[in-house]
């Protein structure tokens, strides 16, 4: 039969962001796959070079939408490491607790996503339900439900309000009594293993090949590869939890390490509440007012374990009021573009959504 | 961190031994730079590589205009032993030639794709590097270049809206804020020796 | 006879009504299901008469055409569906296969319709649709020539009142088998998950439907929805004996596809292939089993 | 020049009876809006909310769609890349009317944070009209619904009439798509 | 599979279990938790079961620190537009409102903000000067018309009163409201000798204070010469001194001295003031001088400026006004003669203020440097002495005094006429030339214990004089100060007060001087009544005391420092009745020129006063009203660009009459 094209996206149900899954099938079975980037490209790096440092706390977070936080994250500990400044202990703290809640609702988007190209609907409104309650603690926290601005160069904006912490132990106990309910609806629903089990493989072979990280690699190498543990920034290295993972990766095993990871970010925001000291929350990354700023020379990486894999950006300084360049290490780089490209052809039409979803591929972040 | 002290050692003399090194910088307990000739850089990877740093981080580039110089990075790491390392050449900003390591990495095919359609640089071994990536009918220089600039090309093709409302109030004879503007150019002209921060 | 084409024509518009509004109220039952309000349960109506209210494009004569020819024949279809025991626009036209065979004049209508479009997507959705088709009809096939050989006759009228007959003995109670494989088999026809397949908005944007807007969409939702009422209506009277009046038959009607519908909301969907293997696994096994047991060894409930 | 205000073009003759229909219609066409899935940009993750559970935009009877055929409403949730903007004025265009665009955020209305990026147009409507804007950054659930009760609102005052402007003054915008985009075709490594 | 085991076991039934829901309650927001009243309202028209289905609707309240849309508290912005200035998205515009009063310290501007490119960042209220700009809980904003996103924000949103949603805090703070230290010399170090009390900003401070100021401006109209302030700090910030001198010799010739004893008004005007500490204006001015090496001043003027119109004009005084008026005339191109009675230049600055305060070199600095642009200086030449004022008329095309108050006014109490009461204006000369060396300290009249009358900066400097000089003299000091202000309205400064207390001077403040008590021809104290009041209900001077509050103030000496008085002996008969004198000051038009006699020009404490800075500012007024005067009359040679130039940049930078801020004590 003759190769037929189609496109998965833009502007398609399945296609979580702006993006494009070009396929050339043959019945059902996908031939050859690409995807097409640049729908979302903003001159991200462009732009970070011609802001100042302050400024430039406005646009990170607009890198990746559904996981604002790591950007922050990541800029932060960049140029904290540039600057070598030492900041409040309080604030390691807070940003935990930040960036795990933002790990569970980038699972619970992931993992509800999961509800469109497997048609459970049910599945993914539950799960947008309860990631809308984060983003609602997020509000309260940060003053705005998506892109916070809290993670700043010198700690976190301004301390948690009164009352806060209370309120995010009942959401998260009330969420980890609820787990259950999500691996009914998805994994271990019969219907939905016909699904997931045994597709889109990513074999053990050729992650590093891809370069994958993350969940991805995880489920297929089986070794605790988490950044958190490997080479612990903020305070991870003083909490406790277990990095959950595979040796057969299939979209299964993927989403159940999603799962497993919003349990264990439960019970890392659990300790960090038992655990944070009273205390200042910022200090400023120097004399003067803001817009005159400036950060020593220097190249920094700066790496963190955001929900797809690693993210990273690379920073380098002039010595100046901006920039000098910023580069963004998508975390869904290689799967996204490389992946599709490679692992994609062989699986069926139903089945590229699946790996946008449990590989996790942000688009934004690929596109910048 | 003991061990991570450690590690980092071991990477400074395992590079040391490779490649001739043209600047170290420790970062952190974590992180070492090294910059490098651009023809030792296929080596230092692939010994890298052997050696257990099989994770191509990133890889990207940065254009140093005074210098006339591209520097390209590669960061890559290993998971058993947590070193990131930034490896970095100088090629010539003119000319900017840098072999693809594809055979080393094939991962970073995308990463050279994306270097080539924002700096130009040209990675010849990778099949695919002048195919646009992200762009699409780009008609301007490579935009990640510093003598880019975006608000000119935005202005030229992306008309910025104008709000008939004003909400100013106006005299014509108070000049006090059109005297200060004015007082402000001409002090700007004065300016000279001064480095831009 | 223009008065039996009146009242067939009344029944089909009823089916609509009918359907369409327990769609609605299922949406909210759904949306309950889901921790939301959920919609108005008039809003069904509204989606199609907006849809009929729009302007719209056409891709050729082949496109309009399939469209109308598939409402039509659905209409058609309808006009012979009999509401309860004595009640139906063409006595004695309440043949089985009377629906089995009009109702794929309007499958293939819209077939030929939306392969008209020359999406891509269409064609996918098409062979899906019909690929479905093919996996539950054999099941259904089977249990119905069980059902028509126990009751010896493949009128519904008759079938309904053979069931009555015997103090209300139900072909779902005794044919358990065979009734899960009715109901297995109801669920394909409506497109319900894990079934939906061919339409499938996230994988191939919603299949056969990608290429209408407007005036065909809204006549395809009301195709849609007269198809649902055959497809339901079939199921309760061959499996739930039927109605006496119409109130037992929308009581009937509407537990069949609410559950049809519950089960649906919480189920993902197969891939085609999945589809055919199930379908030719079990439900044929099944069928099979029950279409033996019940007339080689008589063991009927 | 764009006109501002559509001119009714048809006769004043079959009209009475036309105009009464329209109304009928608007009405099924203001309570059943639904919405293309295309997501242009970062507003697009406040649609999740709005569409399920928490906000519940079904109560208004508003869902999503899968394609351009079905949708009354072309949400452009946010910035707008080039690239995207090629991809959305075919989306557009196969859409049926009489269909309605909504902007989300800043970006549409003056290129938001990327006004001056090199790869992000700054005003939508110079490209495609625009019926309803909502201000933010992004917006919250409250504000896109709030957003398209307005549209409701409008097509009832029969002033959501951007579908008719993009007829009547096509060429202006086939211009002003042609300035920014140099052509609108699309030509990329895939197209082959 | 084994990999399979470790999941639960899947079932058909397991997602049935969701069933329950159907039992419980919908978690979603009710629409009249959504939707505006407009919306709701709306929706309720188009509902044809229900008419009144949702009532009371408004959004959900947000939490406290939403980030919505902006408000600002006209009455405290100030329109320094900081905000506009950090907008990481351009969407903020400072628009004119010429309707707001002109004072000082604010600017008649207001910020408009773009919803069509604002990013609830928040930057804007996090560096917001005076905190006026903060964000509301308002977040529901949707229009057709996408030309209705520009808006002023006002303490209102839409008409209606708003919760106030994000605001800043102390850690949110952009701004560095904390000046850098300056270095003092030691209290118990300075008073044994005239050494500079303060040291000067090193480069690393002056770069860390300057990075502190956020270049809004609003302290140039304070400053009577209008100095381009936000540009030479910038300049400081940049490591371009050259620039930043070139900057200052714009507008202000004697930078040296004005960069020490200047009465900074635009410190008290500064932004940063609002909630901080002012950026140290004077300190960074002063820094830039005194990192300025000489032959970098050769680049101000890149051209040896030569006499290109041919008009002479006499300058009577060589104060600070006098030297301005010299340099800008010299600019623009004309003849400049300056006498001066004195031995030195520098008028006040030579002689009036203190040398720890302000030392020879740095004078010199900036006498030398008019020296060198060619105004020729003619020292000990009295007018009206040496050289009369009609001799000056006969010979000059145009004349401006610049004499000064030099003379100084005593109380007249019973006992102020005792040899041992002395002036400050007495005695600051004498205290000056001693610390120069030409005179030796026993020819300096000061006793053991000494009382010093009067509150202003003046009346300070004679106190720590004295200070010193006992403290050289006899080891230790005894310096009383009384005056009628208290602390809270005390003329002088905050830094004077300090530092003078600091200087171990007891202050007995609010008390009005009645009587130099006298015992045997020498003087025993000053008697002094408690003040009640020192003005009066429509603010004049009118003091009032209690005289049941008496204090004796023991003292062998008495100092008075209650003001200044000019000296106009050389005004020659010819022209008494033509020269009006108010109040001790000639009256003359703006820019100096007397009325009727219009080749004679007069600027500085004769003519507006009170300080060098202002007298600076009339200098510049003056000059340039000399050549408005001659230049059409006169002949002229070619002028080569560089100097047109100058000319302009002279005659732009022409100040407007300094609005006066209103002064924020500090010190309680």
């Amino acid at each position: 039969m003759k190769e037929m094209k189609l496109f998965l996206g833009p502007q398609h149900p399945g296609m979580h962001g702006n993006a494009s899954v070009h396929m050339f099938v043959d019945g059902d079975i996908i031939k050859r796959s690409y995807l097409l980037p640049g729908m979302l490209h903003r001159g991200f790096e462009k732009q970070m070079e011609r802001k100042l440092w302050v400024n430039n706390i406005a646009l990170i977070p607009r890198v990746c939408v559904p996981e604002p936080d790591i950007n922050e994250m990541s800029f932060a500990i960049a140029t904290e490491k540039l600057l070598k400044l030492e900041i409040p202990e309080r604030a390691h703290w807070i940003r935990m607790i930040i960036l795990e809640l933002a790990r569970i609702s980038a699972h619970l988007m992931a993992y509800g996503g999961i509800g469109g190209p497997t048609g459970n609907y049910t599945l993914m409104y539950h799960a947008q339900l309860d990631r809308n309650l984060i983003l609602d603690i997020f509000e309260k926290i940060t003053g705005a439900r998506v892109y916070h601005q809290y993670i700043v160069i010198g700690g976190v904006r301004q301390d948690l309000p009164v009352g806060i912490t209370k309120e995010i132990l009942e959401f998260v106990n009330d969420l980890e009594s609820r787990l259950v309910e999500y691996r009914d609806l998805g994994i271990d629903n019969a219907s939905m293993i016909m699904r997931i089990k045994d597709t889109i493989m990513l074999p053990k072979e050729v992650v590093w090949e891809l370069g994958v990280t993350g969940i991805g690699m995880r489920s297929a190498v089986g070794k605790a590869y988490d950044i958190r543990k490997v080479a612990p920034y903020a305070r991870y290295d003083q909490v406790e939890f277990e990095v959950p993972t595979s040796s057969y990766s299939d979209a299964r095993a993927r989403l159940d390490i999603k799962i497993k990871e919003v349990q264990q970010s439960i019970n890392i925001i659990k300790q960090c509440i038992e655990k944070m000291p009273e205390g200042p929350v910022r200090v400023k990354p120097g004399r003067g007012q803001s817009m005159r700023w400036t950060v020593p020379k220097g190249h920094v990486y700066a790496p963190i374990e955001s929900s797809r894999g690693e993210f990273g950006y690379y920073m380098v300084s002039n010595g100046g009021t901006t920039p000098w360049r910023v580069g963004v290490r998508g975390a869904s780089y290689p799967q996204g573009l490389l992946g599709i490209e490679k692992y994609l052809p062989g699986t069926r039409i139903d089945d590229a959504a699946l790996w946008v979803d449990t590989m996790g591929i942000c688009a934004p972040e690929i596109d910048r | 961190m003991m061990n991570s002290m450690n590690n980092i050692k071991e990477v400074e003399d395992l590079v040391n031994k490779t490649v001739k090194v043209l600047k170290t910088e420790n970062i952190d307990k974590n992180q070492i730079a090294f910059e490098i000739e651009k023809l030792e850089v296929h080596r230092l990877l692939t010994v890298l590589k052997n050696t257990g740093w099989i994770q191509l981080s990133y890889l990207s580039a940065i254009d140093w205009p005074d210098e006339n110089k591209f520097e390209v990075v590669y960061i890559v790491f290993n998971w058993e032993k947590p070193v990131y390392i930034q490896v970095r050449t100088k090629i010539d900003r003119g000319n900017p030639v840098m072999e693809s390591i594809l055979p080393i990495f094939p991962g970073a095919k995308y990463y050279e794709r994306e270097a080539h359609e924002f700096f130009g640089i040209a990675f010849p071994g990778n099949p695919d590097y002048e195919k646009q990536l992200i762009l699409e009918n780009w008609d301007d220089i490579p935009p990640l270049r510093k003598d880019f600039d975006p608000s000119a090309y935005s202005a030229r093709k992306f008309p910025s809206r104008e709000y008939p409302q004003d909400f100013s109030v106006k005299d014509p004879n108070n000049k006090t804020l059109e005297k200060t503007e004015e007082r402000k150019k001409r002090a700007k002209a004065l300016r000279v020796g001064g480095k831009k921060q | 006879m223009i008065l039996n084409i009146l009242i067939g024509i009344g029944i089909a518009f009823f089916g609509f009504v009918l359907q369409t509004s327990i769609a609605g109220i299922n949406r909210k039952i759904v949306g309950r299901l889901q921790k939301r309000h959920g919609p108005r349960w008039y809003q069904e109506f509204i989606d199609i008469f907006k849809l009929l209210s729009k302007r719209s494009i056409t891709h050729g004569w082949i496109f309009d055409f399939g469209v109308i020819m598939a409402l039509g024949g659905i209409i058609a279809t309808a006009m012979f569906m009999p509401l309860t025991n004595n009640f139906l626009a063409f006595e004695n036209f309440d043949n089985f296969f009377i629906f089995v065979y009009l109702i794929a004049v309007g499958m293939l209508g819209m077939a030929m319709s939306a392969s008209g479009s020359g999406n891509p997507w269409a064609s996918i959705g098409v062979m899906r649709a019909l690929t479905t088709m093919l996996a539950y009809e054999v099941p259904f096939l089977i249990v119905v020539l069980t059902i028509i050989n126990l009751t010896g006759n493949s009128s519904l009228t008759e079938i309904m009142l053979y069931q009555q007959a015997s103090g209300n003995n139900w072909f779902l109670i005794a044919l358990p088998i065979g009734g899960l494989v009715g109901f297995i088999a109801l669920m394909g026809m409506l497109g319900k998950k894990p079934f939906e397949t061919y339409v499938a908005p996230a994988e191939i944007a919603s299949g056969p439907m990608v290429e209408y807007g407007g005036k065909q969409l809204g006549m395809l939702f009301i195709m849609n929805e007269i198809s649902a009422f055959i497809e339901v209506s079939l199921f309760v009277h061959l499996f739930l004996g039927g109605a006496t009046n119409i109130f037992e038959f929308l009581i009937k009607y509407f537990v069949v596809y609410t559950l049809a519908n519950l089960i649906s909301s919480v189920n993902g969907r197969f891939k085609i292939d999945q589809v055919v293997k199930f379908f030719y696994k079990w439900p044929l096994i099944m069928a099979v089993t029950q279409a033996v047991i019940a007339i080689y060894f008589g063991w009927v409930i | 020049m764009l006109s501002t205000k559509y001119t009714e073009k048809t006769k004043l003759t079959k009209d009475e009876i036309d105009r009464k229909w329209w109304e009928v219609g608007d009405y099924f066409r203001r309570n059943s809006l639904w919405l293309l899935m295309y997501c242009t940009g970062c507003c697009a993750v406040e649609l999740p909310p709005s569409m399920t559970s928490a906000y519940d935009m079904e109560r208004l009877g508003m869902g999503p769609m899968a394609t351009p055929r079905q949708a009354d409403i072309l949400l452009v949730s946010g910035y707008l890349s080039l690239k995207t903007l090629r991809r959305l004025i075919y989306t557009y265009e196969q859409m049926s009317e009489p269909k309605y665009v909504i902007g989300l955020g800043s970006c549409p209305i003056n290129g938001g944070i990327y006004h001056d990026s090199h790869a992000v147009i700054n005003q939508l409507d110079q490209y495609i009209p625009v019926d309803v804007y909502v201000a933010g950054c992004m917006p919250n659930p409250e504000s896109i619904l709030n957003g398209f009760v307005d549209l409701m609102e409008s097509i009832k005052n029969k002033t959501a009439n951007s579908w008719k402007k993009y007829r009547d003054n096509n060429e202006w915008y086939k211009q002003n798509q042609k300035d920014a985009l140099g052509e609108v075709i699309i030509h990329d490594e895939f197209h082959e | 599979m084994d990999e399979n085991k470790k999941y639960p076991k899947s079932s058909i039934f397991k997602p049935l279990r969701h069933f329950k829901y159907l039992f419980k309650r919908p978690l979603s927001h009710p629409l009249d938790t959504v939707l505006t009243a407009k919306n709701a309202d709306y929706l309720n028209k188009n509902n044809p079961f229900r008419k009144n289905k949702l009532k009371n609707s408004q959004p959900r309240t947000g939490p406290d620190n939403l980030r919505g849309f902006h408000v600002n508290d006209w009455e405290q912005c100030i329109g320094c537009a900081t905000c506009e200035e950090i907008c990481p998205t351009a969407a903020i515009e400072m628009v004119p409102r010429h309707d707001l009063p002109l004072v000082a310290g604010k600017l008649q501007q207001r910020p408009v903000i773009d919803y069509g490119r604002c990013c609830f960042c928040a930057l804007c209220v996090d560096t917001c000067t005076t905190g006026s700009l903060k964000m509301s809980k308002e977040y529901v904003f949707g229009d057709s018309n996408p030309n209705s996103f520009k808006l002023m924000p006002t303490e209102k949103w839409q008409d209606h009163e708003v919760e106030l949603g994000y605001q800043k805090s102390e850690v949110t703070d952009l701004l560095d409201l904390k000046r850098i230290e300056m270095e003092h010399v030691s209290p118990e170090e300075r008073v044994k000798s005239y050494i500079e009390v303060i040291r000067g900003y090193s480069k690393e401070f002056a770069k860390l204070e300057a990075s502190r100021c956020v270049e809004c401006g609003v302290c140039t109209a304070s400053c009577p010469v209008q100095m381009h302030i936000p540009d030479y700090i910038r300049a400081i910030w940049e490591d371009d001194i050259e620039g930043g001198l070139k900057i200052i010799y714009e507008t202000n010739p004697l930078p040296g001295v004005c960069g020490r004893v200047c009465t900074h008004n635009c410190e008290t005007a500064c932004s940063i003031a609002q909630r901080g500490e002012a950026i140290a204006i004077r300190w960074l001015k002063r820094y830039i001088i005194d990192s300025a090496p000489d032959e970098m001043y050769e680049k101000i003027f890149s051209e040896p400026v030569s006499e290109v119109i041919n008009a002479k004009i006499a300058i009577a005084g060589s104060g600070p006004s006098s030297l301005s008026a010299a340099y800008y005339l010299r600019g623009l191109g004309y003849t400049v003669d300056v006498f001066e009675e004195k031995s030195r230049a520098g008028g006040v600055a030579s002689f009036g203020a203190p040398e720890y305060r302000i030392p020879d070199y740095a004078v010199e600095k900036d006498i030398n440097f008019i020296k060198k642009i060619g105004v020729n200086i003619y020292t000990n030449t009295k007018i009206g002495k040496d050289i009369t004022l009609e001799e000056l008329q006969k010979k000059y095309d145009a004349v401006y005094l610049g004499t000064g108050f030099f003379s100084a006014r005593k109380l007249n109490i019973p006992g102020s006429d005792h040899p041992d009461v002395m002036g400050a204006m007495d005695f600051l000369p004498i205290t000056r030339d001693f610390a120069r060396g030409a005179i030796s300290l026993e020819d300096v009249n000061v006793k053991p214990s000494v009382v010093v009358v009067g509150g202003g900066d003046v009346a300070f400097d004679v106190a720590r004089n004295a200070t010193r000089i006992q403290i050289l003299k006899y080891g230790k000091a005894n310096v009383k100060l009384t005056s009628l202000e208290t602390l809270d309205i005390l003329p002088g400064s905050d830094d004077e007060y300090l530092e003078g207390t600091e200087e171990y001077i007891n202050c007995f403040l609010g008390h009005g001087p009645q009587e130099v008590v006298l015992k045997d021809g020498k003087i025993k104290g000053l008697r002094v009544t408690k003040c009640t009041r020192v003005f009066d209900e429509t603010g004049r001077f009118n003091p009032e005391f209690d005289n049941t509050q008496e204090t004796l103030l023991e003292g062998e000496q008495v100092f008075f420092s209650v003001g200044q008085a000019p000296d106009y002996s050389y005004i020659p008969e010819s022209l008494k009745d033509k020269v009006i004198i108010e109040r001790g000051k000639i009256k003359a038009s703006q820019d100096g020129q007397v009325a009727g006699l219009d080749w004679l020009f007069v600027g500085g404490d004769i003519f507006r006063g009170p300080d060098i800075i202002t007298g600076v500012s009339d200098g510049h007024r003056a000059a340039v009203a000399i050549d408005d005067f001659l230049y059409n009359k006169s002949k002229k040679k070619e002028q080569t660009e560089y100097m047109k130039n100058v000319r302009e940049a002279i005659k732009f930078n022409n100040p407007d009459l300094a609005l006066k801020p209103e002064r924020k004590r500090t010190l309680k």
